[in-house]
């Protein structure tokens, strides 16, 4: 059977989430390795979240929030933006490859981005193949 | 029983060793020696003055697992982690480490409840101690002569190994020891003169000097409970000290351990891991108490856990002068210095 | 031409008796005398006759910035301060730990200072390579100039150059050797959270026992908290017992901190440390 | 050991028809803790409801998982459930199997797989939720209104008409705003003080209404609910207690300063009041324009006033004031012409700005509502200038969006009261409210000239003395045009209070390019703000005509009153906390929190939250580095338990 | 001509590309018209040619030659159009092909064949200064840019004389262009030709980097706003009359002779003031100078009237009338003033042109502030120019 990744979603509730359910309203289908946390803001996500993710077997890490400028609570993803970057650096000098973890603004109204965005994600993490670096074996 | 062997035949021993049971010997690493266990016999390194970490990892290893359960299940129903041994050869053991484990024995299996791990672990070892190079210089850390042990004092090993020019003598030293050398075909029958030259090598190390003068235990003890109360002494000699935990990792005769449960997808693990008194959390109570928040308060805790306590309820000062505490201190607090103040610090007595 | 570290010793005496003299300073923090002439120690003084135990030489290496955040808030402190250190003594000014005008800079232009371990030259290689202090009130040495002025960053290009899985197996056989003593937490003056993150039990970031993945997430989460903070002093790695070359992962995240934000980590009091601040229009590209 | 409830819904075939609903339930039964584990057709209908409230008291559940659509959609239903059958509702996950799961695949072993795997997540989290209770502040029931223009007179009058204490602050000596200038208004043509006196006495006699005139607010303190605000009452130097309006000091007084009510086209005493209909209808005194604070003698009023009213050594005070909620209706100011030296305006008398012409048609006027210019002549031709600053790249971008219907406004006055030929020159003709299009056609009937080219330079006429050239390109015959005109009216931009910044800091507010307060949502909350319990109403927010401003003030009144009407308040419960043992005063919170919610406790050496302001969004849980504050409800190890949960399968 | 047009969207795209993307957020206000010196005396209309290009509507080339790039309604667009951009967009788009106004064609020929639009020889650029003056070499600090105006047109050259007089009498280090460069291609650009202004700028640019130029001083305020704008940002370019002012006040320079009360008013170049954004530099010159009666114009700095000459215009025909020189010389008049001075050889041409065509020259003298100022310093101009090159030919108006 080939390789299943399991890929951890962190959704911003205000936007990223909401659109998630509207991808679902309106029925747009995408491959089921995603599997969504729901927090309230993108900002919300400590950098250890990611770390962790990655050492519970996660293939891929895909964080959303909303667009810089829309966040309800006024700057929660301009911080967020500066702490994922430097998170994202550091895993790439790790060894983790750059195109395992990915941060994109998605709005509530962009159910298409979402499905798009995650059905991406999931071919190129099937590309990369399973992640065995950080996993903890048992 | 005296055998011998060259210098450069240490690795066929180590073969030999290495069927016979699991060999730990010296390996050199980045920063410097430690005991390791032996996957390729030519690892085997006694070009080192002493490891880094003590081998008390041998018989107290910084992680130990307890038991192995399910959540959700009944704890009776976890399965305890069987400890099978096979025969263990502490191989390059420095005399004043061989005291540590005879110190440490007093605490695992001496009083009180007996721990099992370290008993098993213990029997089922074989240490080959060797002594220290005598007209190499001492390294200005050790103080193990002011404890009374010797540079090559064979007392606590099984086997006591000397090096003489390139060749390396073995002396059986217990009967374990006397079994297991017979075992050890490959090492040839030593001659009258190594024999003799192993005997003067002993009694030269006893008068090999280290740094301080011999100490009487019982007189530190007291200057130490008179001076427990002199914050502004204590305060003083730990300005500097960051309160980490390197003293008590690398040092031979430190115990302290913290038992844990380290959960992972409702399976679980209760595993037991070195801890140390100078952790701010190491006497943080459930209530939130902490009765050691300063650093001054946690190293008087260590110093005289070691030069009072220890000589009050055992009658042995729980140190062996090895120096690691002192040589990894980041910030070179050094332990005897401390206690060479307490003791001199006569002006106590005024306040 | 650089003032000789006997030089500089007198002058630390003078200037610490001064100040303690005069009363404008409760302590002064300094080198003192350690077991032997190669291993000085941190030292405190407090009345100006502890000033005569006051010693410098090339072997007085310890940033003294961490103890800063022992005392309490507001004492007055005049602490002896090398490059490195008079930048960490400024990002705690910058994050509020301790108010300027609490601190006497004692500033020591340096250069040839060893690693006692080693026996070393310690330069850009494992710090900031920086010679003079960037902030101080008083100067105890004429600056040195002339010297070749290396980016602390050039020592990451091979590291860099290695490929992902290369790259991997390096830090993970470093990092399996750590032992958690957190010799590093306590050496760096900017790690003065008490508890860490790591002691919590409730949540439980990382496992306590020595172990791999354990070990991972403390370094990776440290390196993340030090992230626009870390000034470079290479204190860490010359705290560890079992020397894990941490300053390498501290260069390349202050690295790209300042390409990212385009700050430094404790270079002008009015900054604000990089990842509490934000501006609009940085570019989503430090994402991809 | 929790013991926990799991229910799945079938959502009819919505979720059954791509999840096997009865397997999921199966499955969830083998997990630990899990007690009840129980699928329905649907569990948000009446049954479902009662199911779960029968599980509770049955099989004592201290958790409950509801597998089903989103949590946005029904977790308030299910709180009610929990809460109704006396468990803490916060102690409840929702899994979102239908629009993340059944509704976007039709593989059902995927879908299955993924909801496993979802609930297995929840349960993890389940477990460690901790009932929460939403903290309850008492609500102070007064408001304050800051601005008394014709926005802040109207909230302040549907506020106070509820029952509502209301305290109306103006800068200003009189209430009224720029309303009060004008002559008439559009489209109707009706006396601006006809329909406005009427409203500022009711807010005189209103006993729910406190006026403070002549104020200013100089610091805000507090929170939604319980704000503190100091007021400064400038010293006015007459004790308007004891004045009884006699106005005798006014007529006696020497002194001769430039009337800022009549855009300064004429001098008014150093006592007065703005205009006859002032309300309060008590006069101040002006210190610069004052002969005895300038020279220290005179004091004529003081002889003249019976009451004995004249006090010259008053002082500023402070007022503080406590409110429960702040309606900022400060309004705008006309941008300033003379840069634009191409109009010559302030350099040729005959260029007048719009307000100055309000104040010429006004009968309370500098000249009675005659039109006569500056050097007393009534014009033969005037041309109205449209969109001076206003669609500018250089100086406003935004349109002002009234300025062309009181120029058609003054087109209409300017041919009832003159016999002036009148010409406008604009870009477009914005005629979009209601009724405006009609007064558009009405003008345009009156015989006014439209000129469509943007007025470019207002030039002496080389021969005839005092008269004006305006040059300007009629783009639609594509002819250069040069009218001679006796006067031409500016119609600049409506740009915000030149302290719109500074009281924006003081109510923790961001503004846009131009100053205007900014709204939290444009189209869904234009009238409240980032800030909790501040609104805004008017041109403040942004240029709009009367009806909009006051359709704004009803709203924002409506908006506060939804606060003050109930005594108490309900705090969010998702709030942050920080343990003490756990903060080492880095302050990293203290500097992130957009709402200003931790605050750095100097005695204690600890930062703490104030639980009035935090949104619940995480941030400062995030940002600390030894994980010492606690984010409720999305606590640190409840995210981590159910990332683990999710990872497991 | 019937009145029905189907918009060619393709030109108007080509017009985009040219380098006039503005025009599309033009929302037709009619303020450049209004704006515009030229829609009161001419039938050129700013506004209608946008209007044209925004659609690509056919007739547009009839009359795109109207403007004279003067940039005031650039300043007032309250929309931000660059509407010079536009122009020279349109002109390059529908002048290809010989479609040239017939005027022009010479002026473009002289550009591409000699370097300079006056058809003088290229070998001959720097005979105005009969070797008199030191030509540039790498040690020397200033390059004095001798504009092709200055070195070919008799009038002009009096300009550099001054200038180089000047020069030297200041102690800088300077030094003349060799004959290999060629114009700087500013009014070739506004014409529309960018191919060939592309050419003649890298050949320029050759010569600066060959010869290490870092400090241009210019004469023409065009060369100083094409420098400034087209040739990078590597060079330090300065108009004559700031480095004067700035002589002035670090007291190297200072006027000697009193003009006794002569009444002078200063009328500012488009391309110095509103291109260039220097206004105070000339009357700071022209205040320094004892007994000058300074006053100025009524339409000055920001709102100064554009004397014809930009954008081609200064060899284009203008119909009696339709000439702004005429105009800004009575305004001049009015003024009671007796010289007019000004600092741009161009407004020198057009205003000569004037004052010979409104035959008022006995009236009022055009005079550049460089000469004014060398007067001021007891230089007499005509016993510098006894030696004037026996250049043949006049320029035609």
């Amino acid at each position: 059977m080939s390789f299943e990744p399991k890929i951890l979603g962190i959704a911003c509730n205000w936007c990223t989430y909401t659109g998630a359910d509207l991808a679902g309203t309106t029925r747009l289908e995408y491959p089921q390795n995603l599997r969504v946390v729901r927090v309230m803001c993108s900002s919300r996500i400590n950098p250890s979240f990611i770390f962790r993710a990655f050492q519970l077997g996660a293939d891929g890490v895909l964080v959303g929030g909303c667009h810089p400028g829309d966040c309800h609570y006024n700057t929660g993803n301009l911080y967020a933006r500066r702490r994922l970057a430097v998170t994202r650096k550091i895993l790439e000098f790790a060894g983790i490859e750059p195109g395992r973890f990915r941060v994109e603004w998605i709005s509530a109204s962009e159910g298409n981005k979402f499905a798009e965005v995650v059905t991406e994600f999931t071919r190129q993490i099937k590309n990369l193949g399973p992640q065995n670096k950080f996993k903890i074996s048992q | 029983m005296l055998k011998k062997t060259a210098i450069n035949k240490i690795s066929e021993l180590a073969a030999v060793l290495m069927e016979k049971g699991t060999l730990l010997a010296p390996v050199k690493e980045a920063a410097g020696f430690n005991f390791r266990e032996i996957s390729d016999a030519g690892q085997v390194n006694l070009h080192f003055h002493n490891t880094i970490i003590s081998p008390k990892s041998a018989f107290f290893p910084q992680m130990e697992d307890f038991v192995r359960y399910q959540t959700g299940k009944s704890i009776l129903e976890a399965a305890p982690v069987e400890l099978n041994l096979k025969p263990v050869f502490l191989f390059g053991v420095r005399p004043c480490d061989v005291k540590s484990f005879e110190i440490m024995d007093i605490h695992f299996s001496g009083t009180g409840a007996v721990d099992p791990y370290w008993k098993k672990r213990r029997e089922a070892a074989t240490i080959f101690g060797h002594a220290f190079d005598l007209n190499e210089a001492a390294d200005p850390a050790e103080f193990y002569h002011t404890l009374g042990i010797g540079a090559a004092d064979p007392q606590g090993s099984d086997i006591f190994m000397v090096t003489k020019d390139n060749d390396l003598l073995f002396k059986s030293i217990t009967p374990k020891g006397k079994k297991l050398l017979e075992e050890l075909t490959m090492l040839t029958e030593a001659s009258a003169g190594d024999r003799k030259y192993f005997e003067d090598y002993i009694a030269r190390g006893h008068d090999y000097k280290t740094r301080f003068a011999s100490v009487e235990p019982k007189a530190i003890a007291t200057e130490f409970e008179s001076i427990f109360d002199n914050r502004e002494f204590w305060k003083n000699v730990s300005n500097a000290c960051l309160s980490c935990g390197v003293c008590t990792f690398v040092c031979p005769t430190c115990y302290c351990f913290d038992i844990c449960d380290e959960t992972l997808f409702n399976k679980g693990t209760r595993r037991r891991v070195w801890d140390a008194c100078m952790f701010t959390d190491f006497t943080l109570e459930a209530s939130g108490h902490n009765p050691r928040t300063n650093v001054y308060q946690r190293l008087r805790q260590k110093i005289c856990h070691k030069y009072s306590f220890s000589i009050r309820k055992y009658g042995v000062i729980s140190c062996v002068g090895c120096g690691r505490c002192t040589r990894y201190c980041p910030v070179n607090i050094d332990i005897f210095s401390i206690v060479e103040q307490a003791v001199k610090a006569k002006w106590y007595k005024r306040l | 031409m650089t003032s000789s570290f006997k030089s500089i010793e007198e002058n630390l005496k003078a200037e610490a008796g001064k100040l303690l003299e005069s009363g404008r300073v409760e302590i002064v923090l300094a080198y003192g005398r350690g077991y032997d002439e190669n291993h000085p120690m941190p030292f405190v003084a407090k009345h100006p006759s502890d000033v005569a135990n006051m010693v410098f030489n090339e072997y007085c290496i310890h940033n003294l910035a961490r103890y800063l955040v022992r005392y309490p808030r507001g004492t007055k402190i005049a602490v002896a301060v090398k490059a490195a250190d008079c930048r960490a003594v400024i990002q705690l000014i910058q994050e509020e730990k301790i108010k300027r005008d609490d601190v006497v800079f004692l500033g020591i232009p340096v250069y040839g200072m060893k690693n006692p371990k080693t026996g070393e030259i310690i330069d850009s290689k494992t710090t900031c390579g920086m010679y003079n202090p960037v902030l101080y009130d008083v100067l105890l040495g004429e600056e040195v100039h002339g010297q070749k002025i290396v980016s602390p960053y050039d020592v990451l290009a091979d590291y860099e150059a290695m490929d992902k899985e290369a790259r991997w197996a390096f830090w993970k056989k470093e990092f399996d050797r750590c032992i958690r003593c957190y010799a590093c937490r306590k050496a760096c003056p900017m790690c003065y959270c008490d508890p860490c993150f790591i002691d919590q039990s409730k949540p439980r970031w990382g496992d306590k026992s020595p172990q791999s993945h354990g070990n991972l997430m403390y370094h990776l989460t440290r390196f993340h908290h030090l992230a626009g903070r870390c000034i470079d002093c290479g204190e860490c790695s010359r705290a560890c017992p079992v020397d894990i070359p941490l300053y390498l992962f501290h260069k390349k995240v202050a690295k790209e901190c300042e390409e990212m934000f385009g700050q430094a980590a404790g270079m002008s009091i009015d900054d604000k440390p990089a990842l509490v601040n934000f501006r609009v229009d940085d570019s989503d590209k430090i994402l991809e | 050991m929790s013991r926990i409830g799991v229910f799945v819904c079938h959502c009819g075939l919505n979720i059954a028809k791509t999840v096997r609903v009865s397997e999921l339930a199966q499955f969830a039964a083998t997990l630990p803790d899990v007690v009840v584990a129980k699928d329905y057709k649907f569990m948000c209908s009446t049954p479902g409801q009662e199911m779960i409230a029968n599980d509770i008291k049955q099989h004592k559940l201290d958790r409950i998982i509801v597998t089903a659509c989103s949590p946005l959609m029904h977790e308030q239903t299910f709180r009610k459930v929990l809460a109704a059958s006396g468990l803490n509702q916060y102690l409840l996950t929702i899994v979102n199997i239908r629009e993340q799961v059944s509704w976007v695949t039709h593989d059902i072993e995927e879908g299955t797989a993924k909801a496993k795997a979802l609930l297995n997540g929840a349960v993890y989290r389940a477990r460690l939720l901790a009932p929460l209770t939403s903290r309850v502040i008492d609500v102070n029931p007064d408001v304050m209104v800051i601005g008394a223009g014709i926005a802040g007179i109207q909230a302040a009058l549907e506020l106070a008409n509820t029952g509502k204490k209301v305290y109306l602050v103006e800068k200003n000596s009189t209430i009224g705003g720029h309303m009060a200038q004008f002559d008439k208004t559009f489209p109707t043509l009706d006396c601006s003080a006809c329909i406005l006196t009427p409203k500022m006495d009711s807010i005189l006699q209103h006993k729910n209404i406190t006026m403070l005139t002549s104020c200013e607010v100089s610091e805000v303190k507090g929170f939604v609910g319980n704000f503190d605000i100091t007021i400064r009452q400038k010293a006015r130097y007459v004790d308007h207690g004891k004045c009884n309006a006699c106005l005798a000091c006014t007529e006696k007084c020497p002194g001769k300063g430039v009337s800022e009510w009549d855009e300064g086209l004429v001098k008014r005493k150093a006592i007065y009041i703005p205009f006859p209909q002032a309300v309060p209808q008590k006069p101040v005194i002006d210190r610069d324009s004052c002969t005895f604070f300038k020279k220290g003698k005179c004091r004529l009023c003081e002889k003249v006033c019976e009451q004995k009213a004249i006090d010259f050594d008053q002082q500023d005070t402070f007022i503080q004031v406590k409110a429960g909620a702040v309606i900022l209706a400060t309004g705008y100011d006309l941008m300033d012409t003379k840069p634009l030296i191409q109009y010559g305006y302030g350099k040729y008398p005959g260029v007048y700005n719009a307000l100055e012409v309000e104040r010429l048609f006004n009968s309370a006027g500098p000249t009675g509502g005659k039109v006569t210019m500056r050097d007393g002549r009534e014009p033969q031709a005037i041309a109205v200038l449209h969109c001076i600053g206003s669609r500018d790249k250089n100086n406003s971008e935004h349109c002002s969006r009234v300025c062309c219907m009181y120029s058609l406004k003054f087109a209409h006055l300017f041919k009832e009261k003159t016999s002036a030929d009148v010409y406008q020159f604009y870009i477009d003709m914005r005629a979009a409210g209601k009724g405006y299009e009609e007064f558009y056609n009405r003008i345009i009937g009156e015989d006014v000239k439209f000129i469509r080219g943007k007025g470019a330079r207002v030039a002496q006429s080389p021969d005839e003395e005092g008269r004006l050239i305006v040059e300007a390109e009629d783009t639609i015959t594509g002819k250069f045009i040069k009218v001679p005109v006796d006067m031409v009216v500016l119609s600049p931009a409506m740009v915000p209070r030149a302290d719109s910044r500074d009281i924006a800091r003081l109510f923790n507010l961001s503004t846009d390019k131009q100053g205007f307060f900014m709204e939290r949502h444009p189209k869904l909350a234009p009238l409240s703000t980032m800030s909790e319990g501040i609104f805004i109403a008017g041109v403040c927010q942004s240029p709009k005509d009367i009806p909009d401003t006051v359709a704004q003030a009803n709203g924002a009144a409506a908006e506060a009153l939804t606060i003050v009407v109930k005594d108490k308040m309900e705090l969010e419960a998702t709030t942050a906390m920080v343990n003490p043992a756990s903060c080492c005063a880095c302050q990293n919170c203290v500097r992130v929190c957009p709402y200003g919610a931790p605050f750095f406790n100097e005695s204690k050496g600890v930062s703490e939250i104030n639980e009035a302001l935090c949104k619940g969004c995480g941030l400062c849980a995030s940002v600390c580095p030894s994980s010492a504050i606690i984010a409720r409800h999305f606590t640190n190890d409840q995210v981590l338990a159910e990332m683990e949960g999710l990872m497991e399968f | 001509m019937s009145q029905t047009v189907t918009p060619y969207l393709e030109m108007s795209q080509a017009i985009m590309e040219a380098g006039g993307e503005a025009l599309k957020k033009c929302y037709q206000c009619g303020t450049c018209a209004g704006t515009c010196p030229w829609t009161p005396i001419t039938d050129f209309n700013i506004r209608k040619l946008v209007r044209f290009g925004q659609l690509g509507l056919d007739g547009i080339e009839d009359f795109m030659w109207g403007c004279s790039t003067c940039k005031f309604c650039v300043d007032r667009c309250p929309r931000g159009v660059e509407i010079i951009d536009v122009v020279t967009a349109i002109r390059n788009v529908y002048s290809g092909g010989g479609m040239l106004p017939q005027s022009l064609r010479a002026f473009v020929g002289s550009l591409s064949a000699r370097g300079n639009p006056w058809s003088g020889d290229q070998a001959k650029r720097n005979d105005w200064a009969k070797e008199k003056y030191p030509l540039y070499t790498k040690d020397k600090e200033y390059l004095f840019w001798s504009c092709c105006t200055v070195c070919y047109d008799p009038r002009n050259t009096r300009l550099a004389k001054a200038t180089a007089e000047l020069l030297n009498q200041s102690g800088l280090s300077w030094g003349l262009p060799s004959v290999d460069v060629n114009c700087c291609g500013e009014s070739l650009k506004k014409v529309g030709d960018l191919e060939l202004f592309e050419r003649l700028k890298n050949n320029n640019l050759d010569y600066f980097k060959s010869n290490g130029v870092s400090k241009i001083i210019t004469v023409s305020p065009h060369c100083l706003a094409s420098f400034k704008k087209d040739y990078g940002d590597d060079y330090e370019v300065l108009h004559l009359s700031e480095l004067i002012a700035r002589l002035v006040k670090e007291g190297k320079l200072t006027p000697k002779k009193d003009f006794g009360g002569v009444k002078v008013t200063y009328h500012d170049p488009c391309y110095l003031g509103r291109h260039s954004g220097v206004y105070d530099a000339p009357r700071d010159v022209l205040k320094s100078i004892a007994g000058l009666d300074f006053v100025e114009m009524g339409r000055n700095r920001e709102q100064s009237m554009c004397c014809g000459g930009g954008g081609g215009g200064l060899w284009m025909e203008k119909l009696k009338g339709e000439r702004l020189s005429d105009l800004r010389i009575e305004e001049a008049l009015e003024t009671g003033a007796s010289v007019l001075a000004t600092a741009c050889p161009y407004c020198i041409t057009m205003f000569e042109d004037s004052v010979r065509t409104l035959n008022v020259d006995d009236r009022i003298k055009i005079k550049d502030v460089t000469e004014l100022f060398l007067e001021s310093l007891d230089v007499n101009i005509e016993e510098l120019m006894a030696g004037a090159s026996d250049l043949n030919f006049t320029c035609k108006m």
